[in-house]
């Protein structure tokens, strides 16, 4: 890419000739190191999966989160630097905490993708602090617009999205999600194609072994945040692995070029 | 931090971020815990100290207000060096807190310092004062002298004026230029002097004090005053007695001289007990056989 | 500091307690204005007879005042009734007294104490406006009077004989007066019981 | 520097007495569901009960203000507690603990939340804090003028063998007697179990029944 | 339990009785007295620290059992009496300053040093003092003897061998004074008065005064609790006293 | 890793996305000595091997206690260390202060981890260069956790830091099934087992009594963490036969006499002293 040893992608208060911000698109680099990470919005509610790689074999069996419950009603999927997901988190729960002693109700998630976008965007505007490495895909159940999914990026844009991937199997899975007709998708079956996605868009010799994390607000937890019960997780889970065919697309562990612009097919966004 | 980091912190604190009312919601967490340590901490002027100041004045408080107070202290420079007596009852009101209060506060072995007045303030700032004075010399490889160690304390307790420290003291010491004695109090006074009495029998003190005084006493003599003055301030004044501790304060430091009983031995010593008969002893009375026999004047 | 309150002003503290067919009561010597001492003669205890004596302690001018009055009252009694008052009596004497004061009272906290005929103690104080409190254990006042009942409590046991009953007075007496700043300055006890009174001066702290 | 606030220095609309017992399988709280402002009777049915989690319940009484925004510090707590997903559940010990922490702290600013709060929890745990902070556990609990009133009859009839029935009768014949005597009390009432496993039923505010009001003397037989 | 004092008619000869008139609005007071009394005495290789156990606000009692004591390490023993808020505040403060010196000196804190702890803690509250009457008690590591420190509310505080403190101070100190610290033997020397009574006697004692101050002082009563800190640890032991 | 203008700040990310002064960091943790976590259904076990600056210094201290039921064991810089451990001990007491029970051990470690992740975010200051392990117990039993220079978290059944950790870890993973049932002497002895493996390379050195420590914190009556050191710690190594032949090919003859410890393949430059104490 042009940027690189250019000397203008050292500071994110640096434009280069092209008029990119490149540490800015570095950042969202990051993010693609990490597993995927998948957001749906269904009929009856949002799923959020993540593959979790087990890069340590001396693990505690499902101890890895990238998950976590911001208020009853919201969870937040993380993808890329896990660290700087918690420090969101930590302040996308401050902010619901702060909304609720003002208005005495659930924040709306919307409000939330907003307040957590502008804090992410400040962090890209300054030169002693640097973006956030992390995607942040915010799940939630909003009375008047049902369930909703929205999308943080580290340049601090947030969309509204029916569905979302990001991470290693991202190219894989997006393809994979164009597929899907979310007006009558439901959780459960949700959650039996993400198993798949997930697991075809690996690329069975080079990836680490992983976990499967998911976490939902639906009507089966009645509109609350909740892990999908476990046995859902792992019987979709062994019913993928069973399948004998194997996805043509191979794994997509080659960083796809930041260069496509966010509004290609591969992202059904709809404006927030 | 730099600057700009607080204006990050800032434009993004909660509670700026909520337009309709500033919820400091730092108000509903529970106290955190001072944990500071090693550091002796010095008391703040609490800033809710004005208001609280009426709330203690409150009759109902008057068993929280009253610390420990009321006392006799004497010091004076002679020929020799410095007297420094003292009695040893601490009154709560009318009740007596302790008999056995040692007032006189070995800040170092060359400098004493007296208490009068509230029994904790004298004794906290006379101990952080030894502190200071121990700093000053290892700063300046010499001991500090008694001027410099008196204005020390003046200006600490002038920084909590109108705050309701209550002191009356004494530093006595002997510096470079020999002996020296200085009176500060609580309101920030600090006088250099030969003669001083503080405290609620000092009246009585100084009656003998002026006049027996004289500037070519030898040691003894001058000790026996101080004992002298201390006692007739315990005998007349309901706030001071127990025992006389007498220092006196030569070249080569400070000498604890003397720690006799006022009400008993002193009296009996000084004033003669109108008694015929021996001193009894009363000893204890427990549910055996009466044993004891108790003083008795057949009138 | 401490003319706050009447009662106080001039200090002073009496205590009485009850034996087998006798009686003790002590106070103490001093006579002081607030914090200064002026005489450490004082006398608080008023002989109505030989088997009867009035304790008086709190403002001084009030406890005389108090005591000249009794006194005139008692010969008028003993005019006209041509024997001695019971104490029973003199407590109800020195009761209507005080509570003609009733809105303007008498600084006194009144002891009374005496052995009626068959010697059977007895043993009454009254707090300023004359309320009688009767019993035939112990009864302090004046400056140091929680002290004097923490010590009557712990030492005083029923059916003392006249010698043990000074012992626990005096014990009593001399504790509670070493903890407290307005009284003290040495102590008098009376025992009265049946073959007379014993008078004693106990030798105390004179700070 | 900003005037040293001079918040809730005396209470506004404040709620009656808080009772609470400790029995073998539980524990039961109970009180009315008046907030009086002044000596007006004002508003006749809110609740001064509230469950902030399973398993445990806390009650109030004073100003009800303050007692809203505790109600509020304790469904934060126990939000927080949701989010953190780490198996750790506070129990009814540390959240009396935590609630004394913040009583006492505002006491120590000058500003009190002016309340007295009985907490409940599974285990048969029964807490007490005053508006100092004085925090005690305690097996028969009652705030305000229960405390005068209701506090001595509880420990007449309290026995370790009190079981929770028996407990809500208790406090009902107490809620009686305060019905009778203290003229800040309403005749709606409610009653929190708490069991010691941790099941908590909260009834809805229900009136006292079979109250004596006949003179005591006259009445011929009692 | 002071003496009636006719408060009605108390001509208050105080300088500033009109100003106490005049300023009536009464700002809300942020104390309580909670009453009870502690006491702590000593022996040559023993000391007890007592307190009882009631709570009271006013003329009512929300608690029949709160403890006043905290047990500061295996040699040093804490009672307060005064407001229950503060003593609870302390307590806890003091129990993390001393975990802090373990994590320091990895040793336990010597009893002096604890003395001046609390002494430094009280005083840093000079002006907004915490009410508390404390006294401690404990074992001097080196020596092996028995001390007590006595404290008023802002870190005053003195190495006797008996104190007492709290709303039963006036009842019991005196008998203390006579009965085990000898005050009025007055012509025996002052290092000789001190009656060497045994753990069991000094126990006896401390029951006895506390019976005492029960009957004549209404904060105090229902329960005593007694800690014996002896070379070999802390025992702790539990009397009735009059419940009413 | 050649010279690129990515790696001086924290802040910058390089084209691939990394942080490299945080990796950096973490390269840190790799110098201090060897650390050895492992736990059971019951017990969790820290074992560390502790240096000494030079033949008249002390050893260093590596296994610090944070609070009744929570040890750390600490491998990178140890001033830095140092001012976590404070801060975590301060926290369990405020914890203590408020709750009046023990602080969850997965709490208090995010609290850390979270601020290690400021020092990553911010450039006023170089983020920590140490790796704590952390061994403690609470109501959902014992816990093994590790912390690292960026923030991350790891819940773990065993652990091990430091310098040529590896063959430690290897020898963990290797027989991981076994911890989950071991008993608390089983226990010690994986975790003794692994810290030595860390020395078979380095010629004539072998575990002793000064240069070992071992702190145990059990789910059990007292749930006290207990650390053993000095005179304590050689029980505990007498007890597991260190394996003379086999898989390691260390011939550590326990009659050669304890030479002082110093780790000749260690080369750090005086001002930047590892684990100084």
């Amino acid at each position: 890419m042009a940027g690189v040893g250019s000397g203008y992608d050292l500071t994110t208060t640096t434009f280069s000739p092209e008029g990119r911000v490149y540490q800015v698109e570095y950042a969202t680099k990051a993010v693609e190191q990490s597993g995927t990470v998948i957001g749906i919005r269904c009929v009856d509610g949002v799923v959020l999966a993540v593959e979790n790689l087990r890069g340590v074999k001396l693990l505690r069996p499902d101890s890895l989160r990238r998950i976590f419950a911001v208020d009853r009603h919201i969870g937040i999927a993380v993808a890329g630097i896990g660290p700087d997901g918690r420090h969101m988190v930590g302040r996308a729960r401050s902010e619901a905490q702060n909304y609720r002693s003002v208005y005495a109700e659930e924040i709306p998630p919307s409000l939330l993708a907003e307040r957590l976008a502008s804090y992410a965007h400040v962090y890209s505007l300054y030169w002693h602090v640097r973006p956030f490495g992390c995607t942040i895909l915010i799940g939630g159940w909003d009375a008047s617009q049902g369930p909703c999914l929205y999308v943080v990026e580290p340049d601090g844009s947030g969309y509204k999205y029916r569905a979302y991937a990001n991470g290693k199997g991202r190219t894989a899975v997006r393809t994979a999600l164009n597929k899907l007709n979310f007006e009558q998708l439901t959780c459960t079956s949700a959650v039996q194609e993400i198993a798949r996605m997930i697991h075809q868009s690996r690329d069975i010799a080079k990836d680490k072994p992983y976990e499967l994390e998911m976490a939902w607000i639906s009507e089966a937890s009645d509109h609350k945040f909740a892990r999908v019960p476990g046995a859902l997780v792992v019987s979709s889970r062994q019913a993928v692995e069973e399948e004998p065919q194997q996805m043509e697309t191979g794994g997509s562990t080659a960083s796809a070029d930041r260069g496509e612009t966010p509004s290609t097919s591969t992202h059904i966004m709809e404006e927030s | 931090m730099y600057a700009p980091l607080e204006f990050l912190d800032r434009t993004f604190s909660l509670c700026s971020g909520s337009d309709i009312c500033p919820s400091s919601d730092g108000d509903n967490t529970a106290a955190p815990m001072d944990l500071s340590l090693g550091r002796v901490r010095v008391p703040r002027g609490a800033s809710i100290a004005p208001r609280l100041r009426d709330v203690l004045r409150d009759e109902q408080n008057s068993s929280l207000v009253k610390f420990l107070h009321g006392t006799t202290t004497l010091a004076f420079v002679f020929r020799d060096g410095i007297i420094v007596a003292v009695d040893s009852r601490a009154s709560m009101g009318q009740y007596i807190g302790s008999g056995t209060v040692k007032k006189i506060i070995e800040i170092n072995p060359y400098l004493l310092g007296t208490m009068a007045g509230g029994a904790a303030d004298c004794s906290f700032w006379e101990r952080y004062l030894g502190m200071r004075c121990r700093l000053h010399e290892l700063q300046h490889r010499e001991r500090i002298s008694v001027a410099a160690a008196s204005k020390l304390l003046a200006n600490i307790v002038y920084e909590y004026k109108g705050m309701g420290l209550s002191m009356g003291t004494m530093i006595a010491g002997w510096d470079k230029t020999g002996p020296q004695l200085f009176y500060v109090d609580s309101d920030g006074v600090r006088l250099r002097g030969t003669r001083f009495s503080v405290g609620s029998g000092s009246t009585f003190a100084y009656g003998v004090l002026d006049q027996f005084y004289r500037w070519d006493m030898d040691a003894a003599e001058a000790a026996e005053l101080g004992r002298r003055a201390i006692f007739h301030a315990t005998h007349r004044d309901a706030y001071s007695g127990g025992y006389i501790n007498v220092y006196h304060v030569k070249a080569d430091g400070w000498v604890n001289l003397s720690h006799d009983d006022s009400g008993i031995t002193k009296y009996a010593e000084y004033m003669g007990f109108r008694a015929q008969t021996a001193p009894t002893t009363a000893s204890t009375v427990d549910t055996g056989a009466a044993s004891t026999d108790t003083m008795i004047i057949e009138s | 500091m401490s003319q706050v309150n009447p009662l106080h002003y001039n200090g002073g503290a009496v205590f009485a307690a009850t034996g087998n067919q006798c009686v003790a009561i002590a106070a103490d010597r001093r006579f002081g204005q607030a914090q200064l001492t002026l005489a450490c003669d004082a006398n608080r205890l008023f002989r109505v007879h030989d088997r009867l004596v009035l304790g008086l302690t709190g403002l001084a001018t009030d406890c005389l005042t108090l005591a000249e009055r009794v006194r005139m009252r008692t010969n008028l009694y003993r005019l006209g009734e041509k024997r001695e008052p019971k104490p029973a009596t003199i407590s109800a004497l020195v009761s209507a007294l005080l509570y003609e004061r009733r809105f303007a009272p008498y600084f006194v906290e009144p002891v009374i104490v005496g052995l009626s005929g068959d010697n059977k103690p007895y043993c009454c104080s009254m707090d300023l406006l004359g309320t009688p409190m009767e019993t035939d254990e112990f009864v302090a006042a004046g400056t140091c009077a929680e002290s004097l009942y923490g010590t009557g409590e712990t030492f005083w046991r029923p059916g003392l004989d006249p010698e043990d009953l000074f012992e626990v007075t005096a014990q009593c007496m001399l504790a509670a007066l070493d903890r407290d700043c307005l009284s003290g300055w040495g102590a008098v006890v009376y025992v009265l019981h049946s073959e007379g009174v014993t008078v004693r001066e106990l030798k105390a702290r004179m700070d | 520097m900003i005037e040293t606030p001079t918040h809730t220095t005396e209470p506004i609309v404040t709620g009656s007495s808080v009772l609470g017992v400790q029995c073998v399988d539980g524990v039961v709280l109970a009180c009315d569901t008046l907030a009086s402002y002044g000596s007006l009777a004002r508003f006749q049915r809110i609740t001064r009960l509230h469950q902030p989690a399973p398993g445990v319940v806390i009650a109030g009484g004073g100003e009800y203000s303050d007692l809203q925004q505790l109600f509020r510090i304790t469904d934060n707590i126990f939000r927080q507690e949701f989010c953190q997903e780490d198996g750790y559940e506070l129990s009814p010990r540390a959240l009396h603990s935590y609630l004394a922490r913040v009583l006492y702290g505002r006491r120590s600013r000058m500003d009190p939340l002016y309340n007295s709060l009985a907490v409940a929890g599974k285990g048969r745990f029964l807490g007490c804090i005053d508006l100092y902070g004085t925090a005690f556990e305690s097996e028969a609990v009652a705030t305000g003028i229960g405390a005068l009133l209701a506090l001595p009859l509880i420990r007449k009839q309290w026995h370790a063998a009190l079981a929770m029935d028996e407990g809500v009768r208790l406090l009902e014949e107490c809620l009686r007697v305060l019905y009778y005597r203290d003229c800040r009390a309403l005749r709606s009432v409610q009653v929190a179990k708490v069991s010691d496993s941790g099941e908590v039923l909260i009834s809805e505010p229900y009136e006292l029944s079979n109250l004596q009001w006949k003179v005591a003397q006259a009445a011929e037989e009692v | 339990m002071s003496h009636p004092d006719p408060g009605f008619v108390s001509m208050s000869f105080d300088s500033d009785t009109q100003r106490k008139i005049v300023s009536h609005q009464r700002t809300w007071s942020p104390y309580v007295d909670n009453g009870g009394t502690v006491l702590a005495l000593a022996g040559r290789d023993y000391a007890i620290v007592a307190a009882d156990t009631r709570l009271s606000v006013g003329f009512s009692i929300p608690s029949r059992n709160f403890t006043k004591i905290v047990q500061l390490t295996d040699q040093a023993v804490l009672a307060s009496a005064g407001m229950g808020a503060d003593r609870q505040y302390l307590h806890k403060i003091l129990r993390s300053r001393l975990e802090i010196y373990r994590y320091q000196h990895q040793k336990e804190m010597s009893l002096g040093a604890i003395a001046q702890l609390l002494s430094n803690t009280l005083y840093s509250r000079r002006f907004f003092p915490i009410y508390a009457f404390n006294v401690l008690g404990g074992i001097d590591a080196n020596t092996g003897e028995g001390f007590v420190f006595g404290y008023d509310a802002i870190g005053s505080f003195e190495k006797v061998k008996v104190v007492c403190s709290g709303s039963g101070q006036t009842l019991v100190q005196p008998v203390l004074d006579q009965q085990l610290a000898g005050r009025q033997k007055y012509d025996v020397p002052d290092d000789q008065r001190m009656a060497s009574l045994s753990l069991a006697e000094a126990i006896e004692l401390t029951r006895d005064v506390f019976n005492s101050a029960a009957e004549r002082d209404i904060l105090t009563g229902d329960a005593l609790e007694l800690y014996a800190v002896t070379a070999s640890g802390v025992r702790c032991e539990r009397f009735e006293l009059r419940r009413d | 890793m050649f010279r690129s203008q990515y790696d001086t700040d924290v802040t910058t990310f390089s084209p691939q996305g990394r942080l490299l002064q945080v990796e950096y960091a973490m390269e840190a943790v790799k110098q201090g000595s060897a650390v050895v976590g492992v736990c059971s259904a019951t017990h969790v076990v820290l074992a560390a091997l502790k240096r000494s600056f030079s033949d008249l210094a002390w050893h260093q201290r590596k296994i610090v206690p944070i609070d009744e039921h929570i040890g750390v064991a600490i491998s990178g810089i140890a001033a830095d260390a140092r001012v976590l451990t404070k801060r975590m001990r301060d926290e369990c007491l405020q914890h203590r202060f408020v709750y009046g029970d023990a602080m969850p051990v997965g709490r208090l470690v995010h609290l850390v981890a979270d601020l290690c992740q400021k020092c990553t975010q911010r450039i006023s200051r170089r983020p920590y260069g140490v790796g704590l392990l952390v061994a403690g117990v609470d109501e959902s039993g014992p816990h093994l956790y590790q912390t690292c220079p960026s923030g991350e978290v790891y819940d773990l059944v065993g652990m091990a830091l430091g310098a040529r950790s590896q063959s430690a870890r290897t020898y963990l993973e290797r027989h991981m099934d076994e911890f989950s049932s071991a008993s608390r002497e089983a226990l010690i002895r994986h975790a003794l087992w692994a810290l030595n493996e860390t020395l078979a390379s380095a010629k004539d050195q072998h575990l002793s009594a000064e240069n070992c420590a071992v702190g145990v914190v059990s789910i059990g009556d007292d749930m006290r963490f207990h650390l053993y050191e000095h005179e304590q710690v050689q029980p505990l190594l007498d007890a597991c036969a260190f394996p003379k032949s086999g898989g390691t090919a260390t011939e550590t003859s326990t009659e050669q006499a304890p030479q002082n410890v110093t780790d000749s393949d260690e080369h750090h430059d005086a001002t930047m002293q590892q684990d100084t104490p």
